[in-house]
């Protein structure tokens, strides 16, 4: 942990989030990034377990979350309200969105002046 | 008769059918989701089943928290915090009665809370909404249900998946109103709402 | 080949556009779905050999092409040119588009409409 | 000297300066993208070597079109499809002249298309466009390419990757403008200009 905010990335597809993790890890070296991809049996769809297990294990307080499909977002949604980190929704585009935050995160932009910026790339409601 | 073995009886009777019918559902959910659906209830109900078979209940909270809990965990998709949510929120207003209409309309609340959809939107709040209101007033039949179930046919999706295909979405029932269709007539059958 | 109209994605990485097709072939299992992801040399980045290739492979007349970053465009942009197909550059969201014109085309919405569906998803100029 | 001689000096010795810089461009893009302009230029110009070298050529058109092929081909990233452009466009124009001037505007042409980028956006433009401004008036100098290098600095990206780092991007050498920068001091070094 080498920045104060990490990133949560949610897909339905495990390998999905793992592959966009390795395209954010050049352009952000030093940001937490992780995943809660597939269903719990590896299958494709989103586990609230999975993704209520990965929020805790960051040693952040803050999190950028970004998620592919709205089915994940409900997930999502109740995990963060169990969760008791400040818990961001980004309801972005899932890898533009990513991309951004993470490429700004590493240049300890401002995570407020973050998610101002992100607000271009939201596309869902 | 204990106070929650008619509602153990409902879960029971509603899993049986939900593994009956997972085929139909997938079916029903390949027409305009990604036919997911059944698999999902399937995996749900059995890993509550797995919990309550053998486990005492005293209290009907425990018994719907336990329900709620597996179904988040488990159905994944949508539906299951969708259902997680209602059997949570089942719960929490458990503490204060054991009535079937405040019981159900707390479940209501907690998927329309979770799913933010009016009526109308071609999901499972298109069941919800009509059962309720008639477990309120009293009138619940079954063909209450299935003219809720049906009238989601000709709705155009505007939440859940199903939205993506806008007016394609038009003339297949919704695969949560099927389910939540099931989840009521077995309420019926279970005599939850007899005295 | 059962529909007028395939789909092509473009991405980074390899894992992204081949779990995305996982994801989209869910829900729509007759659309012609292809992947160009990642570099020549399986790394991260983008081939203009290889999309070009992949384009050329399609049987069907008209493709929709989605993509994840701006660097993508400009290889895509290229192939583009020197294909013969009816290729349409969709400047979407990458996963949120490609499952909306997945989805849309699996339900024989005429290609001009998705494309205008698309059009509120476009955040890329 | 025939013809293309010179100009296969110069790609010849700009291939070699590529290699010695990998690292130095990678590091500029680890600053403000994704770190990997110089092993993709250093990809493309070996590709390029492999190419041209031992080939006759009698035509410069075919000499630029074979290195903007394999540009296009190997280098991957946002630079392959400008610099592989520049080149093609640069051999579209070597079928009716020979004239340096014509041909790198040609080149800044081809960039400018495929990347629709203006001057000031913090890009390889940067340095193209003034260098070749300075080649029509028969007055390039090294200090103009390390001016025009220099100016990259201080601006804010608006174009390619460095864009999304918004006003981040300001205190930082633009990669494909020092890629660029090498490309035009080794076309002086190799004469082509002269007469
Ligand atoms: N926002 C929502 N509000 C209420 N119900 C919803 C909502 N979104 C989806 N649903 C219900 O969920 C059902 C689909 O569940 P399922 O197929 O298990 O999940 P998924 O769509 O993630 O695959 C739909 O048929 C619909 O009834
Ligand atoms: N639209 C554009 N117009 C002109 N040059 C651009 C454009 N986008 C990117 N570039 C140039 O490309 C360089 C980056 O190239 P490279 O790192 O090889 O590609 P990538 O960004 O895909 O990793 C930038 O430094 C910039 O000079
Ligand atoms: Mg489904
Ligand atoms: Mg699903
Ligand atoms: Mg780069
Ligand atoms: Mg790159």
């Amino acid at each position: 942990m080498t920045k104060s905010t990490g990133i949560l990335l949610v897909s339905h597809v495990k390998e999905v989030a793992e592959g966009l993790t390795r395209l954010l890890d050049q352009v952000a070296g030093d940001v937490t990034i992780k995943t809660a991809g597939g269903s719990e049996d590896g299958g494709i769809g989103t586990s609230f377990d999975l993704i209520a297990e990965t929020l805790e294990s960051f040693e952040e307080k803050t999190i950028f979350c970004f998620f592919d499909l709205g089915s994940a977002q409900m997930n999502l949604e109740m995990a963060i309200e169990t969760s008791d980190k400040d818990v961001q929704l980004m309801k972005t585009a899932f890898i533009e969105g990513a991309y951004t935050g993470a490429s700004l995160l590493q240049a300890e932009v401002d995570p407020d002046e973050i998610s101002r910026q992100l607000k271009k790339l939201v596309i869902k409601d | 008769m204990d106070k929650t073995e008619k509602w153990i009886n409902w879960i029971t009777h509603f899993t049986e059918v939900i593994i009956e019918h997972k085929d139909d559902l997938n079916g029903l959910d390949s027409a305009i989701g990604d036919g997911d659906h059944g698999s999902n209830m399937d995996r749900g109900v059995k890993a509550v089943k797995e919990k309550i078979d053998g486990a005492d209940y005293d209290e009907l909270t425990d018994l719907f928290k336990d329900i709620g809990m597996r179904l988040v965990s488990k159905v994944g998709g949508a539906s299951g915090p969708l259902y997680g949510s209602a059997f949570i929120s089942m719960a929490k207003a458990a503490k204060e009665s054991q009535e079937p209409a405040v019981l159900l309309e707390a479940g209501l609340e907690g998927v329309v809370k979770r799913g933010k959809a009016d009526p109308g939107e071609k999901t499972m709040v298109d069941v919800w909404h009509p059962v309720v209101n008639s477990v309120k007033e009293g009138s619940l039949t079954q063909s209450v249900i299935d003219d809720a179930l049906e009238s989601t046919k000709e709705m155009k999706a505007t939440k859940g998946r199903a939205s993506y295909l806008g007016e394609r979405s038009i003339g297949h029932i919704d695969p949560g109103a099927q389910s939540s269709a099931y989840l009521f007539t077995t309420l019926l059958e279970a005599g939850v709402l007899d005295d």
